[in-house]
């Protein structure tokens, strides 16, 4: 399983840099936590990882080959997927096809199989559905199945976003903020999943500002402020570091 | 020869511009297009028509053409856009329920004309001619240079130095959050649609007397050019259908007069195809807005 | 029923050749892309048949064939420039690409017979043919409602960013939607001008246009059923209000009015949607006894 | 008896300021006809007036329609351009007889059911193409036609033919559009460039609004303007005004009338409808006459059939009826004559070129 | 202030709330918790009336809200910041804020720009962004930052939490607990069932559609069932 790795990566909009030299590593088979303050640029990282950003600087490989100048399609190929800070799932359809999307680049049959109608087309196709139904059931939401996604409550819409991102079963899942919007209880829930995905050997990179559930999952956290990397390492030490407790933390509840 | 005709373009595009702005404030506000303008214009032209020959003076007849108009715009509203609206995803729908109206209002046109082209009886305006520089432009020319320019004023001091604009651009980005922020998404719709009416009337009068001719299907080469030109300049931009329509009626006018005759139509939209391949949000297109607005 | 055949064949074929037009339509919006260029397809479509045929004797079936390889290469080539542009814009570019075909065939007056067009194009189609190719375009229709294809259309027309970040190539389906538009579009444009005996440009402006997006904005966007729906009013239309004579636009105009206003899906899709929702609502009711007839069991 | 036709005209859409007005003439022949008893005691024409709404699906479902009414005689219409041949193919598969409005020969190539009203511009175009090229003497023509009806590219490219053929050169050739009605920059490009003549060959409101732009644009004066038959309706002089003074053009139909028959046509029109008579609507006043005639003749030799009607139709001659020379024949190629006047716009009225 | 009785909302035949009464006293800071899909949204959508409900009263301010637009409850001075923020993203910071004010109408409000900037710094900093490209965290201040400077009697917030640091939690909380205290009405939807029963006085819990708690918060912060549903360990 391939590991990805951040070299020196900057983003810069006009003036403001709002991702400055950072390296990093999402390893495969673990949660690798990224967190900061608002505006400091997590959702910019995610978002040059997949494709959707150019880097103003530095490199991003996966298992060694350059995917930094790649398109987001590509790079979704490549086995990278991720789900979306402000939802985004195809209102619309129901929550089954939103999964079915999912599983894009498995797919095999051709396009004149699938105009034709064969019957690899139509195997393979019930195949997916077979594995959808799976996954929904895995993330509680089967009955759901056939509702239009854009009529869910919040909190499931999140879920069918994860469901999606990881149906291909991509090696890395890009994870911005997955738990929003949850409550403790439903936040075990999904950790639960996160956990069993690691153990299969995906590399997971989890942003999230609910830190408790960070240092729960994850081996490795990295924290930025401002574009920069201001700690990284245990997630235990890292929180404790007084300069993240300053900028992210807060010392009043936490 | 070259100066006369980009004059007789630019008469012809502020006419284009004052047409195409309200095409562009309905587009800006509720992403539809409006198939039914083209006939708001006509009946501008036939309203003023009708109340000139009936004896009203003839600046009564535009100003109550103009109001007519207003109104026949709101009520394309109430008829063809509300209720599809209030279901959200409308634009596709509403292309089908405004050419609905436009069919309606064409027809009673046609009744109303008999189908005859109608003209405003002479000297319904003066007709003066001026030369200076060789040029040679008309009383009417100048009138309807001066009074475009006038309005395109006015309205860009209205969207700009009052909160409509504001409440405009809110309810275009999400009407919804709007309502809930205190917007009255009804009023903006109203007004945007009133001013949209009037404008196309007063165009539809201005273009029946510049080329003395009014006939029901009059608003459908002008439906054609106002999607270009709303399009080109940049939804929903004014200052884009603004400069659009100037450089469309000028494009024409100077086509017409160096290029074959049968190819004009190729060549402009030829033209149209490179500017949106150079830019493909339009000349004044915001391209945050039409990339789909909101990051992740 | 020979003499209502006999009667209202026109009607029925016109249906059959709107029904066909419809699906070039809706092939591009269904992949979100707003494109209007059905009109110039059919005209390239039309426009080789017609000439292949009255001036060079060309066997029929492979002129149309022709046509219609031509009109999709056309969509191709299209799409190359167009994938920049989205929307609205999309949709005046097409617009563009379809006056300037007119233009351009108004123009080449030795090779198209300009505004007079081409006349004498032999009349071999009938309602059994129109049928038989009808069905098959349905058949492909709707393999691509029921594989893979049709998702990713799905997907590109809601979000373009969520197709792509799942690896959908944009730019690769865009360019098919217009290739399959383009085809279906040159296909029967080809077998128009096999019927009416005489095409000019006019035929292929603005009003076709409108009359094919209104056939799959009434019909529906989505559904196979949606262009039959919406070609069999657009063909009943004028024969009920025909009494109306010259009130008849009215008329029309009211009536489209009030379909898309209570119908705002189309006709074709709301039904297919209903249809769907009480499928669904009996699999949800079932889901739902099963689950409790297994807690049931589980807590006894 | 009752002899049942349709009167198919183009009462909406783009050929409606024809169609509608051809409806009006034909059905006020009609009911002429009728009350003077012109088919005998008790015998009477039954018409019913339908709308091929300018489209070609419309018309040719409706005519197929027709076609299986065994008790339609003959169809007047469909109006024009390909609406009209679409009509007369189907007329021809159906064998049923239409007598299209349009003056395009390919209607009646087309087959022995089809017919057309007006004459084509082999007949038409001469007389005002040898004006130009030999009354006038003109030498270099500026030509403005519509570039988006067959019937009126037809007539302009026949007359560039005549008068290119009587060594007149032409200047220049310009489309506008049957839509259109901003002429400023072709005007001013016609007023700033050189000819002897400009000839117009486009419907009479549009033609009267195109003089009235040329002028504005500074067109010299002295320079002949000519335009064909379309312009003799009342409307190029409504329309026109002052500016249309000394227009040349040829009519089928001089306004007002010129003899009994059609001064009283003239009158009883303007008194029924409020709107003075133009040329369409005498060539549908006109074509009934023709149609009226033939159902007669066809009634007297025993055959009231569709084939009876054609038959009949095929040999009219010298129907007298309200324009051109005042009689109406169909030639031995089915091709209709009545003649033409040429015509000049002289203080304010249309006079006769010559007397 | 507002007094909610008996309220039925219904989508195409789903029931989402069948028959909830609640009430909110002026001065008093009230959470609503519940799980995914409960129909905490929901039910402020109805009260900002803009989802349709199906039977039920809802007296805001002494007057029943049946029939007004959502714009005219916002005018009185019912403010709702939506789920998922709803910014105008094409307009800039300081544009939205200034949309926020239309709600004042003609009514008077101690919140001003300077005191929303106050509150929030980086939307001073950041007055001329375009709305669109904040981040995630400030697209949530900005929400609230406009529904303040409409002039708020009540403040309807749906998770205002959701997608902010710790420490920017911490100092919303703080603010929302100054203006709670300088007299400003809260009802509060919140994922952060913890913190939101600590920030109120008073709590209701919310289960597919019906209330089946209400109380104290620090009572139904010890109660068990609550701490299994919705606290976690
Ligand atoms: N297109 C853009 N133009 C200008 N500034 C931008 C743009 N996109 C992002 N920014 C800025 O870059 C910074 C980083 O934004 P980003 O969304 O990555 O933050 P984040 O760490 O994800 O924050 P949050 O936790 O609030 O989601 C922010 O200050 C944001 O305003
Ligand atoms: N527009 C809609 N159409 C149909 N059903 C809807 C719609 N909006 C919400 N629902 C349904 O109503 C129920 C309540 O949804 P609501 O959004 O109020 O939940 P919530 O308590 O806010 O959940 P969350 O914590 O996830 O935001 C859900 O089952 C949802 O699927
Ligand atoms: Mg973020
Ligand atoms: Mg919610």
């Amino acid at each position: 399983m391939p590991s990805l790795h951040l070299e020196g990566v900057s983003k810069h909009f006009g003036g403001l840099k709002a991702v400055d030299d950072i390296t990093m590593v999402v390893p495969p088979g673990e949660i690798t936590g990224l967190i900061g303050p608002n505006g400091a640029g997590k959702s910019t990282v995610v978002n040059m990882i997949s494709g959707v950003l150019s880097l103003t600087h530095g490199d991003i490989r996966l298992d060694g080959t350059s995917i930094a100048t790649d398109r987001s399609d590509i790079v979704a190929r490549r086995g990278v997927s991720r789900t979306f800070q402000n939802i985004r799932l195809l209102p619309e359809a129901t929550v089954l096809e939103n999964v079915l999307i999912g599983f894009h680049r498995r797919e095999h049959a051709g396009v004149v199989a699938n105009l034709l109608g064969l019957p690899a087309a139509l195997r393979e196709d019930r195949a997916f559905r077979e594995r959808a139904h799976s996954l929904l059931d895995r993330f509680g939401l089967d009955e759901y199945a056939d509702t239009e996604a854009g009529n869910l409550a919040y909190g499931h819409q999140r879920r069918v976003e994860m469901a999606r991102a990881i149906a291909s079963e991509p090696d890395i899942v890009l994870l911005d903020e997955p738990v929003a919007g949850m409550n403790d209880v439903e936040s075990d829930e999904l950790a639960t999943i996160f956990r069993e995905l690691a153990n299969s050997g995906m590399g997971l990179l989890l942003i999230e500002h609910n830190v408790g559930f960070v240092t729960r999952l994850c081996k490795q956290v990295y924290v930025l402020d401002s574009g920069r990397m201001i700690a990284s390492g245990d997630p235990h030490e890292v929180t404790r570091d007084p300069k993240v407790v300053a900028a992210y933390i807060g010392t009043s509840k936490h | 020869m070259l100066s006369q005709q980009i004059l007789n373009g630019l008469v012809t595009g502020s006419v284009y511009a004052l047409f195409s702005l309200g095409f562009t404030l309905i587009f800006g506000v509720q992403k539809l297009l409006n198939f039914a303008h083209g006939a708001t214009f006509m009946a501008g032209a036939f309203i003023a028509y009708y109340c000139t020959i009936s004896g009203l003076p003839f600046l009564l007849a535009i100003g109550f053409s103009m109001v007519a108009t207003g109104v026949i715009a709101i009520l394309v509203d109430l008829i063809a856009f509300r209720s599809l609206r209030k279901r959200g995803n409308a634009e596709f729908p509403a292309l089908v329920s405004s050419i609905g109206v436009d069919l309606i209002l064409v027809s009673i046109a046609q009744q109303v004309s008999k189908t005859q082209v109608l003209n405003f009886p002479f000297g319904t305006f003066p007709v003066k001619f001026y030369t200076f520089m060789g040029l040679r432009i008309s009383l009417l020319q100048l009138v309807i240079l001066a009074t475009v320019a006038v309005l395109v004023a006015l309205l860009i001091f209205y969207l700009k130095k009052t909160t409509f604009g504001r409440q405009v651009r809110a309810v275009a980005t999400n009407e919804r959050a709007a309502a809930l922020l205190g917007v009255n998404a009804q009023s903006v719709y109203l007004q945007t649609f009133f001013i949209a009416g009037a404008l196309a009337g007063l165009a539809g009068v201005l273009i029946g007397l510049l080329f003395n001719s009014m006939q029901f299907l009059m608003g459908e080469p002008y439906m054609l050019r106002a999607f270009v030109v709303v399009v080109i300049g940049g939804l929903g931009s004014v200052p884009g259908a603004i400069v659009a329509s100037l450089m469309l009626g000028v494009m024409q006018s100077l086509t017409v007069a160096y290029l074959p005759s049968g190819l004009t139509d190729a060549i402009i939209f030829a033209l149209l195809f490179v500017v949106l391949l150079i830019r493909p949000n339009g000349l004044f297109g915001d391209a945050n807005a039409v990339a789909g607005g909101t990051r992740q | 029923m020979i003499q209502f055949y006999y009667a209202y064949q026109p009607i029925i074929d016109f249906f059959l050749l709107s029904v066909g037009f419809g699906y070039s339509q809706q092939i591009a919006l269904r992949a979100g892309v707003f494109s209007i260029a059905t009109a110039g397809f059919a005209a390239i479509g039309a426009y080789t048949v017609a000439i292949l045929v009255t001036k060079s004797g060309f066997p029929i079936a492979a002129s149309v064939v022709l046509g219609m390889v031509i009109a999709g290469v056309g969509g191709l080539l299209l799409s190359l420039p167009l994938a920049r542009l989205r929307g609205a814009f999309q949709a005046i570019a097409t617009l563009a690409f379809v006056q300037i075909v007119i233009s351009l065939l108004l123009y080449a007056e030795d090779f198209t017979g300009g505004a007079l067009g081409v006349t004498g194009i032999p009349r071999v189609m009938n309602t059994g043919i129109l049928l038989v190719i009808v069905a098959v375009v349905m058949y492909v229709m709707w393999s691509i409602g029921r594989t893979g294809l049709g998702r990713i259309f799905d997907a590109l027309r809601q979000e373009e960013s969520v197709a792509a970040s799942l690896g959908v190539n944009i730019g690769r389906y865009h360019a098919l939607a217009f290739i399959l538009s383009g085809a279906v579009g040159g296909l029967f444009g080809g077998l128009q001008s096999l019927y009416v005996f005489q095409i000019e440009p006019h035929n292929f402006g603005f009003a076709f246009m409108v009359n094919v997006l209104t056939v799959v904005i009434l019909g529906g966007r989505t559904t196979l059923l949606g262009p039959i729906m919406g070609a069999a009013i657009m063909a009943i239309l004028p024969e009920l209000a025909r009494p109306l004579a010259e009130y008849r636009p009215a008329v029309n105009g009211v009536i489209l009015i009030l379909v898309i206003t209570f119908l705002p899906n189309g006709v074709g899709d709301e039904i297919v949607f209903w249809f769907r929702r009480r499928r669904h609502a009996a699999a949800a009711a079932n889901r739902a006894q099963a689950k409790e007839a297994k807690d049931a069991v589980t807590s006894s | 008896e009752e002899y049942k036709m349709v009167i198919l005209q183009s009462l909406t859409g783009g050929a409606a300021f024809i169609g509608k007005n051809v409806a009006d003439g034909a059905a006020m022949a009609a009911d002429e006809l009728n009350a003077n008893g012109f088919f005998g005691e008790g015998n009477s024409l039954v018409y019913e007036v339908a709308d091929d709404a300018t489209d070609r699906t419309q018309t040719l479902s409706l005519i197929t329609r027709l076609a299986a009414d065994e008790d339609v005689l003959i169809v007047m219409g469909p109006t024009s351009g390909s609406v009209a041949l679409a009509g007369a193919n189907v007329a021809n598969e159906r064998e049923f007889p239409v007598i299209t409005t349009t003056n395009s020969m390919e209607v009646i190539e087309n087959g022995p059911w089809s017919f057309i009203l007006t004459q084509p511009a082999d007949v038409t175009i001469p007389y005002i193409a040898d004006f130009t090229a030999q009354t006038l003497g003109a030498k270099n023509c500026a030509i403005i036609g519509v570039k988006d009806n067959e019937a009126y590219v037809a007539l302009q490219r026949k007359y560039e033919d005549l008068i290119q053929a009587q060594g007149v050169n032409l200047a220049s050739v310009d489309g506008v559009a049957l839509a259109d009605s901003d002429f400023s920059a072709l005007a001013t490009k016609i007023a700033t460039s050189e000819q002897d003549c400009v000839f117009i060959g486009t419907p009479a409101a549009q033609g009267a609004n195109l003089v009235i732009q040329l002028r504005q644009a500074g067109l010299d004066p002295s320079i002949p303007i000519l335009g064909h038959n379309a312009f003799a309706s009342p409307t190029f002089i409504e329309k026109g005004g002052a500016a249309v003074e000394n227009v040349y053009l040829m009519g089928a139909w001089v306004p007002g009338g010129y003899d009994d028959f059609s001064s009283a046509f003239s009158t009883n029109f303007e008194a029924k409808t409020g709107i003075p008579a133009d040329e369409w609507h005498a060539v549908g006043y006109s074509g009934m006459q023709v149609i009226a005639n033939a159902i007669k003749d066809a009634v007297a030799a025993g055959a009231v059939t569709r084939e009876g009607v054609r038959d009949a139709l095929g040999t009219q001659t010298d129907i007298p009826v309200v324009m051109g020379e005042g009689t109406y024949s169909y030639d031995e190629h089915r091709v209709p004559h009545f003649g033409m006047k040429v015509l000049q716009v002289k203080d304010g009225a249309f006079a006769v070129v010559g007397e | 202030m507002l007094n909610v009785k008996d309220l039925h909302v219904s989508y195409k035949g789903i029931k989402a709330l069948r028959g909830v009464s609640l009430h909110v006293e002026e001065g008093e800071m009230v959470a609503l918790i519940g799980s995914n899909g409960a129909g905490k949204s929901t039910l402020l959508n109805a009260l900002s009336n803009a989802v349709r409900r199906k039977a039920g009263e809802i007296v805001f301010g002494g007057r029943e809200t049946r029939g007004l637009n959502p714009h005219a409850v916002a005018r009185q001075g019912l403010l709702h910041v939506p789920e998922g923020r709803q910014i105008l993203a094409d307009m800039s910071v300081y544009e939205n804020l200034l949309v926020g004010q239309i709600a004042l109408g003609r009514r008077t409000t101690r919140y001003t720009l300077d005191h929303v900037y106050e509150l929030f710094p980086v939307l001073e900093e950041r007055r001329d962004q375009i709305a669109g490209t904040l981040s995630g965290g400030q697209q949530q201040m900005l929400a609230i930052g406009r529904a303040l400077m409409g002039g708020p009697e009540l403040l309807l917030l749906d998770e205002p939490s959701l997608g902010l640091s710790p420490l920017i939690t911490d100092q919303v909380f703080d603010a929302l607990t100054r203006l709670n205290e300088e007299g400003l009405t809260v009802l509060l939807v919140e994922q952060n069932a913890l913190r939101a029963l600590e920030a109120t006085s008073r709590a209701y819990v919310l289960d597919r559609g019906l209330i089946t708690h209400e109380g104290p918060s620090a009572e139904l912060a010890g109660d068990q069932t609550i701490i299994e549903s919705y606290l976690g360990a």
